[in-house]
């Protein structure tokens, strides 16, 4: 229990999918212009990454393994991926066209988020049961969630400030990036100790 | 009447507070002067150098950028924010760390943390702990190499000139025997040595109201932080919010966390004056700028300081852990922000219009 | 009030500016000799401008109807003196743009003589609607500064049962005492009008509130309202905004208005004291509103105090009455936190104006704003429980309705944020110019709807004409065709019958 | 290589199966963007843009056929807005915002020749054959149809006047950054 609890806090903070693995940084800078948007990012994330990695769990053990099938592993698992983004794009359309139209092009573009196939990728390094790796994906996500939002909270603040020419935009947006990514080195060594 | 010579319209209200930035920014500046006089008494030459140096290189750091942009230096270095940075920063260094320590420091904090966001007032971040985090990352040995205090008085003490070695030369071989960790630091590693609480802590570095132990400028003399906190307080500088909120932050899960297992969690009274705590709740993260707006969200904002502040020291890799809880909260302020509102007349706290009653 | 009584008491809104009203307040009260000529503008008041019904050159006498109310909210305006209409033109408003509107000239003739006035010794047996008609008559309006037509208010208290009528004696912008004085000098007046304005309104009590700095006023109401036990006078902590209606009915009565709602739905109803005085009158005395007393305050005043005046006078004529001491670096109208800044004084006396500050360069001076250090204070001060701040940074980066989301329609521009600002940040100005351009968007966006009318009713003219024509150019030709016929037939006539029946079959 | 090739057979007809019956239940129809964009535009049909009317501009501008800067009336507000509402920056910098204006009939030069009567799309002249004509404020959207048509140039654009009512405070000037 305490292990699980270790390795989710690991996985969501210390070793953070953005700012630790650096996975996921084009939806990073892409689509945390505004808090609501970010938020529906992490969401959709979330759900991608929890369900296509509870599938590459299978595929992985039941396909792959079982048929010495490893040289395949990428393109199922991102066949499993380009299915799950599907799915969600369709749910998201339904459910919540704003958000389907803020999120634009970056909701297809989550099938090519390399934080859902690097953390589907981790888990077959790291051999863990499927319930494990269930909560890995799901912590991994949580934190990629977490990030997103307090990174687009900050990026709303610095629309309204006053950051000069050579900085504003992008550039400014990296600067801060690097403080938060300094700001969770906090946490390290959490999950060891 | 030559009354047709009044420039484009003022707007309403045509009086003002006497109030100014430069003004806040001196108070706070008053409020810390005794605890660092304290603490240059205490650890003596080496660490007047490195205040000064700190300071100077914020300052610095700020008119550079300034003059990069083309803005007068002069009139904005006088509100003296980045005088008061790099004060804080020096606050946060071990006194006897070697001199480009301070000038990195003040040049990140002003240049990096504050200038390239705008200035004064757009920055996401506290510069001065930017800096701190940054220094500690990357030299983790200079910066925490903790001397234990030796009195301006006392014969052993350096002097005007052997300061000046200890800051630009390093540390003499002969005094490399007064380094060692700080009471955090020390119990940090006895722990990972497979020594508790209990048994490490009899041997620690006395913990003591004074303030006589290793550690920063600002970390010593509790006391005289705190007084300064109050007298801002008094003065209407600061709210009571986030120092209330981060102290009980931190002594709370300290407390019970104590209460339950004391050969492996350290006492709330431990925990609240070692470190930058006291520093950090009233200087540092009731810092206007990087902090909510509300005073529930303050409460919010200070609350998570103190409760970050103790999960770092308690189960992370790193013995200190203001300077990140800081950072982490700063980065939660606009969503605390965005959240947190105060209740405005005639409305519920969701905004919609109250019912008439008659 | 004690240390701790205070703490918890005082109102956690607002601010606490040094409130300059003595010696001013503590001056008798003076009368303005009547200037030679005074303009009269026409729109004095909130809703419609007046319309002019004298001519140039008519003789008119003191308290003549020149102008009559036009449309559902107005108020009409009298001569404030005797004499002779000399023009109807263009005067400078007092107005911070400085732009010119309506206004009717008078040349004094200073005979005095007011017109016949038709007094009422009871007005407690006349009906609520005729007071309201009374009031209305008169061209009583809102003397607070708000200007709003009195009798509409009446009508509004009547019809939604005000049970409790709050007068307004708070008077909280620093440097004006012309409501001091008036409870001061003419407490009975207040009172009676009061008395009057709940009869008109049917409300059961009246709640007097003045600010604890004003204790000779409070003192003067109390024996004033002695024999009338209805009439509470209650003296409130002095803070601005105080005289903010909102804020005076939750301080009073513990009530708070809702957001987009009128304060006569939560049961009571605020007049100024002044207008209560107008009140009486206008009823007791048939007199219509056409003087006032004013403050003349601010350092560039040699003898501060307040005036008598007779609406119409120019700023310049009642500077020239107290004196200056040095030229003005700014005037303006009306208090410190709200006051209009006026750029010159050839500016008529309006009926909302209580005060004319003349301010030497050490007070006119404001340091030149700062970069917002996001300090709190603001946030603190706003007495409507809004965030400044964001408000502010939203318009500077241009995005208004992000401003619209902070409820920026619930500011009551009462300055206290940018008062207590440390930065000296203009955020009164974001706000007004936000609520101007809102304002200018929602009339473009009235006039496209209107655009989209007419230009559909032109279609459709268009249509009905070509129509029309085609209908006309139809008939026409079926007319041409039918007198064909006709020949034919006739010409057909002489052909045997059978052989057409044979054709048409 | 049989298994290899079967089992991403069986897995893509597995997911596309699963798709295909999310796509029929979650299926959504599209709102037709054209109605809004045309409730944006001023609706005075002047014809400026280069289409028919106002109906027409919306279809292109849905299509993205037409920029964001057609229209002359609606100014710069107007194409910030559609830029907003279909999702796609505009370049403003062609757009000369003169902010709103009306038409001005210069009455020692007008022949009353009537022609400017007949273009107006919102019937905002008034005048018959050789009297001099005029405007009527309210109405006139300033489209600037009849300057064109005018054969003596007494047609003239002249800015909507600043008036107490219209005057709005100036926003705050702050140093630059």
């Amino acid at each position: 229990m305490k292990d699980f609890a270790l390795m989710m806090i690991g996985a969501a903070l210390v070793n953070n999918v953005i700012l630790a693995r650096f996975l996921g940084l084009c939806s990073f800078m892409g689509v945390t212009t505004r808090i609501d948007t970010a938020a529906g990012m992490g969401l959709a994330t979330t759900f991608v990454i929890t369900v296509s990695s509870m599938a590459d769990w299978a595929v992985q053990h039941y396909l792959l393994d079982a048929y010495g099938l490893g040289y395949l592993r990428t393109v199922t698992f991102i066949l499993v991926i380009a299915s799950a983004v599907q799915f969600t794009e369709l749910t998201i359309r339904k459910v919540s066209p704003s958000l389907f139209q803020m999120l634009g092009i970056y909701l297809p573009l989550i099938t090519t988020n390399c934080a859902v196939l690097g953390v589907a990728l981790l888990l077959v390094e790291g051999h863990m049961s499927f319930i494990g790796s269930t909560l890995f994906a799901f912590a991994s996500s949580l934190g990629y969630s977490l990030v997103m939002v307090i990174f687009a909270g900050l990026r709303e603040r610095l629309a309204l400030a006053q950051v000069p020419r050579l900085f504003a935009g992008p550039p400014i947006a990296f600067i801060v990036a690097s403080l938060l990514a300094m700001a969770f080195m906090g946490f390290s060594g959490i999950s060891t100790g | 009447m030559s009354l047709h010579s009044i420039p484009a319209p003022v707007s309403a209200p045509h009086t003002t507070t006497a109030n100014t930035v430069s003004r806040v920014m001196a108070t706070v500046m008053l409020a810390l002067a005794p605890a660092t006089l304290f603490g240059f008494w205490l650890y003596g030459w080496p660490a007047i150098y490195l205040w000064v140096i700190t300071v100077a290189s914020a300052m610095l750091g700020e008119a550079f950028c300034l003059r990069l942009m083309q803005r007068p230096a002069t009139p904005i270095l006088m509100d003296g924010s980045a005088a008061l940075t790099g004060w804080l920063l020096a606050l946060s260094l071990p006194p006897w760390a070697p001199w480009w320590i301070g000038v990195l420091g003040g040049l990140f904090a002003t240049v990096l943390s504050k200038q390239v966001f705008g200035g004064l007032g757009q920055n996401l971040f506290n510069p001065a702990m930017v800096a701190r985090v940054a220094l500690l990352i990357s030299f983790p040995v200079q910066m925490t190499s903790w001397v234990g205090p030796l009195p301006l008085d006392a014969v052993t003490a350096p002097g005007p000139l052997a300061g000046l070695l200890i800051t630009f030369k390093g540390m003499p071989p002969g005094l490399d025997a007064m380094t060692s960790a700080s009471l955090l630091g020390f119990a940090k590693t006895e722990m990972s040595r497979g020594i508790d609480l209990l048994q490490s802590l009899t041997q620690a570095p006395a913990l003591s109201w004074i303030g006589s132990r290793p550690g920063s400028l600002g970390e010593t003399a509790g006391w005289l932080i705190a007084a300064g906190g109050v007298a801002m307080m008094a003065l209407r500088v600061i709210t009571w919010h986030i120092p209330v909120a981060m102290l009980l932050g931190i002594a709370v899960p300290a407390a019970i966390l104590h209460a339950i297992d004391p050969a492996h969690y350290m006492s709330a009274t431990t925990h609240v004056f070692s470190g930058g705590v006291l520093l950090g709740a009233f200087f540092i993260a009731t810092d206007y700028v990087t902090s909510p707006n509300t005073p529930r969200g303050q409460l919010i904002f200070g609350a998570g300081c103190g409760l970050l502040t103790w999960v770092i020291r308690t189960w992370a890799g790193y013995p200190e852990g203001v300077a990140f809880a800081v950072l982490l909260m700063n980065s939660l302020t606009p969503i605390i922000d965005s959240y947190v509102k105060p209740r405005i007349y005639g409305r519920d706290r969701k905004g919609t219009a109250l019912e008439p009653v008659k | 009030m004690g240390l701790i009584e205070r703490f918890f008491k005082e109102p956690r809104w607002g601010v606490h500016p040094d409130d300059h009203k003595r010696p001013a307040a503590d001056a008798p009260l003076r009368m303005l000799p009547p200037p030679a000529r005074l303009y009269m503008p026409l729109h004095q008041h909130v809703g419609g401008a007046a319309r002019p019904i004298v001519l140039v050159g008519q003789k008119v006498l003191k308290g003549e109807l020149l102008a009559d109310a036009q449309g559902n909210i107005s108020a009409p305006i009298h001569a404030p003196v005797s004499g002779t209409i000399s023009a109807i033109g263009e005067v400078t408003a007092p107005h911070p743009s400085g732009l010119g509107f309506a206004a009717i000239t008078i040349d004094n003739d200073f005979a005095g003589r007011w017109i016949e006035t038709d007094p009422v010794s009871d007005p407690f047996a006349l009906a609520p609607e005729e007071i309201a008609r009374r009031t209305g008559k008169a061209g009583v309006v809102g003397l607070g500064g708000a200007t709003f037509p009195a009798a509409i208010k009446f009508a509004l208290g009547k019809r939604l049962q005000v049970g409790t009528l709050i007068v307004n004696g708070g008077e909280c912008e620093p440097y004006l005492s012309s409501d001091d004085r008036i409870m001061r000098d003419h407490a009975d007046q207040v009172i009676d009008g009061a008395r009057i304005v709940m009869h008109a309104i049917g409300a059961r009590e009246a709640l007097v509130g003045i600010e604890d700095n004003k204790p000779e006023a409070i003192a003067a109401m109390r024996i004033a309202a002695a024999p009338f036990p209805e009439v509470k006078i209650r003296p409130v902590p002095a803070r601005y905004p105080m005289g903010s209606d909102k804020q005076l009915i939750q301080t009073l009565t513990g009530k708070e208005v809702p957001a987009d709602a009128r304060a006569a739905e939560v049961g009571v109803l605020v007049h100024n004291v002044s207008t209560c005085a107008a009140v009486h009158k206008a009823i007791r005395l048939g007199q219509p509103l056409v003087e006032r007393i004013v403050t003349l305050n601010g350092g560039a005043v040699k003898t501060p105090g307040n005036l008598f005046v007779p609406l119409g006078t120019l700023v310049d004529e009642l500077l020239d009455f107290v004196g200056r001491v040095a030229t003005p670096a700014r005037l303006i109208l009306g208090g410190p936190m709200m006051g209009t800044p006026l750029l010159h004084g050839r500016i008529p006396l309006v009926k909302g104006a209580s005060g004319i500050l003349a301010f030497d360069a050490q007070e006119a001076l404001i340091p030149a704003a700062g970069p917002c250090i996001r300090c709190g204070s603001c946030t603190r001060a706003c007495p409507m429980g809004l965030l400044p701040i964001e408000m502010a940074a939203h318009i500077r980066a241009g995005d208004l309705d992000g401003a619209v989301g902070f409820h920026l329609s619930d500011c009551i521009s009462c300055g206290c944020c940018a008062y207590v600002c440390p930065s000296h940040i203009p955020l009164v100005q974001y706000f007004s110019h936000a609520k101007g351009e809102l304002m200018t968007k929602e009339r473009a966006k009235l006039r496209s709807e209107a655009t989209r009318r007419l230009a559909e009713a032109r279609v459709e003219r268009v249509e009905r004409e070509t129509r029309e024509k085609a209908a006309a150019a139809a008939r026409r030709k079926a007319e041409r065709d039918a007198a064909k016929a006709k020949t034919a037939a006739a010409a057909l006539a002489t052909t045997p019958v059978t052989q057409v029946e044979g054709e048409i079959a | 290589m049989l298994i290899a090739v079967g089992s991403l057979a069986v897995m893509g007809l597995a997911l596309g199966g699963v798709l295909g019956v999310a796509a029929r239940y979650l299926a959504v129809e599209e709102n037709p963007i054209e109605a809004e964009l045309q409730a944006m535009l001023p609706g005075s049909q002047c014809g400026q843009c280069g289409f028919v009317g106002c109906a027409q501009a919306a279809v292109a501008l849905a299509k993205h056929e037409a920029p964001v800067t057609l229209c002359p009336p609606g100014g710069k507000a107007l194409a910030v807005a559609l830029a907003a509402k279909l999702g796609i920056k505009a370049d403003l910098s062609g757009v000369a915002d003169t902010g709103p204006q009306l038409a001005t009939v210069a009455e020692e030069i007008c022949t009353g020749c009537c022609r400017c009567l007949k273009v107006c799309p919102t019937d905002a002249i008034i005048g018959a054959a050789k009297q001099i004509h005029n405007v009527i404020r309210e109405a006139c959207t300033g489209c600037g149809a009849c300057v064109e048509r005018c054969p003596t140039e007494a047609m003239t654009m002249v800015p909507v006047p600043i008036t107490l009512q219209h005057w709005v405070w100036p926003k705050p000037v702050v140093a630059v950054a």
